[in-house]
C-alpha cells in the first residue's frame, strides 16, 4: 500500500499545479492550430508538443538538475545543499536562487551532490542547451533558409530591397513604443526585452528566436509562438492594411517582365553580401554568414550534395530539435504572466506598422520614379517567406485576374529577410553593448 | 514489483478505456477524415488553392521564359 | 632499435590481456551472428564492432582521460595524481577510484593534468556520454519507432492492448525472481540491477537501454546484447511456447476483419497517450513523449519532411552511434563476469514468461468475451516488432493455411510497445526513488 | 550621434586590423578556386568560407569567450579579470595568457565573469571544439568514405597494395626533411609540427585533419588547406613526374584483368584489417577503425540504411561542419606566418616523392614479378581518391589509347588510404609519446 | 622516422599476406558469395519467405479494403 | 532606435548599390553563365571529359564481365 502511495505520490495528477495544467491547455491549443488550422506546422507542433512535455508535473523535462534536486530532493539533500549555499532551511526558489548564484567550484559540488541523488537535466533542458542556449540551431536553420532562396527576383530588381528595409520600420518603432509604455508604467519590458519583442514584427522565426536567446531568455517562449503565429495569421492580418492604404487602380499596377539573372550574378551575391556585413555590421554575422553560406552552396552548383543536406536532413533535424527546445520555454511562470499578452500585443502592432511601412514606401517610391511598382508588394517585405508574396499575389488577381505578382513580390519577400537579419544585428549592438 | 505490474495493467486497461471513448466520440460526426488543412478558412492563404497554384504555375513559367 | 620497442610496446599484441582478447571473440561472434544469421544487424553490427574498438589493448577507445592517465601515464604524471589524490604511491585502479571520489574542482584539475599529458577521453567514451550517458538516443530511436508505427490494428480492436499488458508480466515476474535468487545468495543483482534485466522482458531495445542507462549502467553491456538477441532469436524462443499453451483448435480461431480507423482518430490518440502519461506517469513522459512524438508527426499530415527524417537520416545517425556506445560498455571487467550469465539467463526466462502471460491472457479473454481471440497473438504483445507478431502469423497458417494474424498480431503488438515503455516508467518511478 | 559613434565603433571597418583583411582575402581565393576552378569544392568552400566569417573584424566568432572578453571587455571586466590572474592593469594577450594558465576552478570563474558580462564561445569556436577539438567529424567523414569505398580491384590484386605503402614514404621523408632544416636553423617546427605537416603527402584530407588536432592544432588551418589545395592540383603535379620517371613503353604495359572477387572476401575484409590493427597499431585504431566500420556496412549488405545515411546524410552535415571549423583556424596571427609558406612548400614535396616512390616501387616490383605492372598505377598510391587513379589512367591512355587502367589504379589508390591511415598511427605512437 | 616507415610497410605487407590468405580461404569453399540472411535456417522466420510475403500482402490487401 | 533604423536602411542602400555595381560588371562580360568547372584547364582531370567518361565506361564494363 505504501508503495501504492509511491507512485501516486510520483504521477503527475498528484503534483499538479494550475499552471501546469493551463499551460497543458494552451499547448494543446497550438496543436490543435498547427494540425488543423495549419499553422505553420513545422514548428508549431513540435514547439507545442514540447511545451506538453515541459509542462508534465513531477517530471522537471525542462529543468536544469539543481532545480530537479531542489523541488524534488529528500530532506538531505536539501541539508545538503543548504550548507553549501552557507544557508539554513532554505528550499524552493529562495534556495535554488543562493545556488545558482554560487561561485563555479561551488556550483559544480552542488550538482555533484544532485547527481548522485540520481537528479539529471531534464531532456527539454538538455535539448534547449545544446539547439538555443548555445545559438546553433537558429543558424543551421538560417543557412537551411539559405539554401533554400532564390535571390534573383531581387537581383532583377534591386529597388525591392528597398521595401523590405521598409518594413524592418515595424521591428524599431515597437520597440520604441514597448520602451514607451514601460516608462509610463504600463508594462514592465527592459530595453533589451523591448528589442527582441520588436524583432517579432520581421516575420522570421529563426531570426527571433536567436535574438531572444541572446537579449531575453525568459520571453523566449513568447515571443517564439508569436512569431510563428503571425506569421500563419500573415493572410489574415495583412489584406485588411493592404486595401486600407491602396486605391484599386494601384492594386492594378502591371510591372514590367523580370530581367534575366546570370548565375554568376546569383554566385556573387551572397559573397557580396557577407562582405559588406563582415566590414559594416559584425554582430549580425552569424546570422547573415550562415545565410549568406546557405545560398552559396546552392547557386555556386559545386556543392550540391551539401545544399542538398542543409535544406532536408540538417534543416529537419534542427527543425525537432528547435522546437521541442522553444518548448521547454512554454514553463507556467513565465508564459503566464501579462508580460505574455504583452507581447502578443506588440507582436501584433510591428507585423502592421511592418506591412504598412512596406506599402508606404512602395508609393513613395512610385513618386520618384518611372518604372511604377505596386505597392501590394510592399507588404511582402515583412518576409514571412513565401506567405506574404503569396498574399501580395492573391490581392494583385483581386483587382485583375491576370496581374500575377508573385514574383515581383518574392524581391521584397527574400530582401525582408535580409532585413530583419539586419535589424538584428543592429539591435544587438546597440542593446548588448 | 505487485504494485508495479498493477500499475501497468491499471494504466493500460485506462488506455483501452480512452480508446473506447475516442472511438465513440470521433463516429458521432460524420466519418470524414480530418479536413486537410487547406480547405479550412484560415489556411486559404497558406495552402494555395487551386486558382492560386495555376497562377504561381504561369508566373513562375513566364519568368522562366522572359529571356 | 630504441624506437622499434616503442612501437612494439605501444602495439597491442604487447599489452593485450586476456579479457580483451577474449571480449573481441565475443563482439567477433555477434558480427558473425549479425551478419550470416541476421540477428537484428540495425544494431547488433554497430554493437559488436563498437565492441572490438573498445577492446583494443592500449587504445583506450572506452576509457575516460582519467582513466586512460592512470593507465598509460608516464610515472611523472601518476606522481603528480597521487599528490592531487592525497595518496601515496598508488596506480591503477586504486588511484582511478580515489580521483574520481574528488571534489569536481579537484578532478577537473587532474583531468587538465591528464589532457596537458596529452590524453584524452577515448572515442567511444565520447560517443557513450553524448549519446547514452545523456539519455538522448534512445529517446531519438523512440521519436523515430513511432514515426514508423501503425497504430490503426490496436485502435480498431483496443482488447489487444490488454495482451500487451500481460506480456509486461514477464517483466515483473523477472525482477521478483533476480531479487529473490540474490537473496538467497545464488546471484548478486541490486534491486536497481533487477529491474534494468527484467525489462529485456519488454522485448524493446531502446527502452532496455534506457532503463539500464538510468538504473544499472555497468551491466548495459549485457542487457542490450541479450535483449537484441533475443528479439533476434523471437522466431525460435516463442513457437514452442505457443504450442505447448494452445490447442490446435485455438489456433485455428479466424478473427473478424478489423473495423476502418479514421485519420482522426490516429492522430488525437498520440495526444490522448501523451496527455494520459503526463497526468499519471512521469517518469515514463521521455520515452512515451518522444514517442507519441514521432506518431504525432507521422499522422498529423501536416510535418511530413519531418516525420520522413525522423523515420529515415535521423534515426539512421542515431543507431549507428547507439550501437557503438552499447559496444564501449562490452569491455573485459564488466561484460566477462558470472552476473553476465546470469543475465542472459534471467533475460530468456523474461521473455519466455511474457509470451506465455500474453497468450494466457488471450485465452482468458476468451471466457468473458463473444468476440474470440486467437490466443496466437497474445505472444506478440512482448513486441520485437514485427518478428513476433509475424511468428503468430506463421503459426497461425500452419494451424490453417487461410488464417491471416498479421495484422490483428500488429494490435498486441505495437501494445507491447507501449506496455514496456509504461513498465519502464514504473520502474523507473519504484526503484530510481 | 553618440550612438551612431556606438554603431561605427561597433563596425567592422572601424576594427579591422591588416591581417584580418588580408585572410579575408586569401579566403575569397580559396571561394574561388573551390567555384570556379572545381579545386576540391566540397571542402575548400566551406572552409573558404569559415575563413572569412573567421576574420570578420569585431565579431571574434573564431575565439573562446575569454578571448572575446579580454578584446572587447569593458575596463570593469578587464580589471575584475586582472584581479583573478592575479595580475596588475595587464590586457590583451599577456592577460590571457594568464589566464588560461589559470587553474580549472579559476578559470571557469574568470568564465563566468565573462559571460555575466554578456560574452560567449563565437560560433565557429564552438563548431571547431564540437567537430575537430573531440578529433570527431574527421573519424566520421572516415566512416563515410570506408562506407564509399570498394576494396574489390585492391583485393583482387593484393600486391598494388605495396605500391600504398610506397607511396607514404613521401610522408617520412618530408618529416625527416622538415626536422633537418629545423635543425639548421632554416625553419622552426618542432617534430610534432613535422610529423602533422608530413601527412600533408599522404594526400587525405581527414586523416591530415586528424592528425594535425592531436599534433599541431595550430598549425591546423594551413595543413588542410595545403592538403586540398594540393589534392585538386594532383592533375597538375602528378603528371610530369610520372613522365620522368617512365619510359614510353613502360607506360603502355597492358595489366591483366582483375580476378572477381566474392562478397565474402569483402566482408571480411575490413574485419581482419580491423583486427590486424587492434592488435598491432592500436593508435591507428580511431581512424582505421571507422574506415573499416563503414565499409563493413556497406559490404555486409545487411544494414543498407545505415550505410546510405553514412555515406550521404551523416557525411555532408559533418563536412559543412568540419570545413567551417577549419576555416576557424584561418586566424591571421597563425597563417600569416613564414611557417604557413614552409608548409605549403613541404607539403607539395612531400606530394612528390610519395608520387615518385610509387612509381618506383611498382617498377621495382617489375623486376621481381612475371606479371608486370603498369607504373603509372604506382602514382595512385597517394590516394587523393579518385583522382589520383584517374590521372594514372588519363596517362596510359595517352600511351595507348586502348589502356585502361583505372580499375587498376584503384587498387594502390585505396591502399593508398589505408597506408596514410597507418602511417598517421604509426606518427601519433612515435611523436604522442 | 625510419622505423616509421619500416613499421607502416611491414604493417601493409602482413596485410598483403592476410589478403592472400583470406583469398585462398575463401577459394576452398565454392565460389557462393556469402548466403544472404534470409535463407539461414534462423533467420526464416525473421525475414519472411515467398509464403509468408504473399500471406502478408494478402492480409494487407483485406486490412486496406475491408471498408 | 533612430540610429537603428538609420543603419538598417542605410545598410540596405549600400547593398541595393553594391547589386546595381554587380549587374554592370556581370554585364561586361559576355552573359555566359559561370563556366562549369569541367571546361576549365585545371578541372580538366578532375571533372572527366567525355572521352574520359567512355574510357570509365568501359573500364567499369570490363570489370563487372570479366568472369
Ligand atoms: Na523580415
Ligand atoms: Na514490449
Ligand atoms: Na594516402
Amino acid at each position: 500500500m505504501e508503495k501504492l502511495l509511491l507512485l501516486w505520490s510520483s504521477s503527475g495528477l498528484a503534483q499538479a499545479e494550475m499552471g501546469q495544467v493551463v499551460m497543458i491547455a494552451v499547448c494543446l491549443l497550438l496543436l490543435y492550430l498547427a494540425i488543423n488550422k495549419g499553422f505553420e506546422p513545422l514548428l508549431l507542433l513540435p514547439i507545442g508538443f514540447g511545451g506538453v512535455l515541459a509542462n508534465i508535473p513531477g517530471a522537471g523535462l525542462a529543468s536544469p538538475v539543481l532545480e530537479n534536486a531542489v523541488h524534488f530532493g529528500s530532506a538531505a539533500l536539501i541539508d545538503q545543499l543548504n550548507l553549501l549555499a552557507g544557508a539554513d532551511n532554505l528550499s524552493g526558489k529562495a534556495l535554488l536562487h543562493l545556488l545558482e548564484g554560487l561561485a563555479p567550484a561551488d556550483r559544480l559540488l552542488a550538482e555533484s551532490y544532485a547527481h548522485a541523488a540520481g537528479f539529471s537535466d531534464g531532456m527539454l533542458y538538455q535539448f534547449y542547451s545544446v539547439a538555443i542556449g548555445s545559438g546553433i540551431a537558429p543558424l543551421v536553420i538560417f543557412m537551411g533558409v539559405g539554401a533554400m532562396t532564390d535571390f534573383g527576383p531581387l537581383l532583377a530588381n534591386p529597388k525591392t530591397l528597398i521595401l523590405g528595409a521598409a518594413a524592418q520600420f515595424g521591428i524599431f518603432a515597437t520597440v520604441l513604443g514597448a520602451v514607451g509604455l514601460s516608462a509610463l508604467g504600463l508594462m514592465d519590458f527592459s530595453l533589451a526585452d523591448a528589442a527582441a519583442i520588436g524583432i517579432i514584427g520581421g516575420a522570421d522565426g529563426p531570426t527571433a528566436i536567436y535574438v531572444s536567446s541572446i537579449l531575453a531568455p525568459d520571453l523566449l517562449g513568447a515571443i517564439a509562438v508569436a512569431a510563428y503565429s503571425y506569421m500563419a495569421l500573415v493572410p489574415l492580418i495583412q489584406p485588411p492594411i493592404m486595401r486600407a492604404l491602396t486605391t484599386v487602380d494601384e492594386r492594378k499596377i502591371v510591372m514590367s517582365q523580370l530581367r534575366d539573372v546570370s548565375r554568376r550574378e546569383k554566385v556573387l551575391f551572397p559573397i557580396i553580401l557577407l562582405v559588406l556585413v563582415a566590414l559594416l555590421l559584425p554582430d549580425a554575422a552569424p546570422l547573415l554568414g550562415m545565410f549568406c553560406l546557405g545560398n552559396l552552396m546552392r547557386e555556386s552548383g559545386v556543392v550540391d550534395r551539401l545544399s542538398d543536406t542543409a535544406q532536408n536532413a540538417l534543416i529537419n533535424i534542427t527543425t525537432i530539435f528547435l522546437g521541442l527546445s522553444v518548448g521547454a520555454k512554454l514553463v507556467a511562470d513565465k508564459f503566464l504572466d501579462v508580460n505574455t499578452l504583452g507581447i502578443l500585443a506588440l507582436g501584433i502592432v510591428a507585423f502592421s506598422i511592418g506591412t504598412a511601412a512596406g506599402i508606404l514606401m512602395a508609393k513613395c517610391l512610385n513618386l520618384f520614379s518611372k518604372q511604377k511598382v505596386n505597392p501590394l508588394i510592399g507588404s511582402a517585405g515583412v518576409s514571412a517567406v513565401p506567405m506574404a508574396a503569396r498574399v501580395s499575389n492573391k490581392l494583385g488577381l483581386e483587382a485583375d485576374p491576370q496581374n500575377f505578382l508573385l514574383m515581383h513580390a518574392m524581391g521584397p519577400n527574400v530582401a525582408g529577410v535580409i532585413g530583419s537579419a539586419v535589424a538584428a544585428g543592429v539591435m544587438i549592438a546597440l542593446v548588448g553593448a | 514489483m505487485f504494485y508495479g505490474m498493477t500499475t501497468v495493467v491499471l494504466f493500460l486497461l485506462l488506455l483501452v478505456l480512452a480508446m473506447r471513448v475516442l472511438a465513440w466520440f470521433v463516429s458521432l460526426s460524420p466519418t470524414q477524415a480530418v479536413k486537410p488543412a487547406s480547405t479550412s478558412t484560415l489556411a486559404s492563404g497558406a495552402s494555395p488553392n487551386e486558382e492560386t497554384v495555376a497562377a504561381i504555375a504561369a508566373a513562375v513559367k513566364r519568368y522562366r521564359d522572359r529571356t
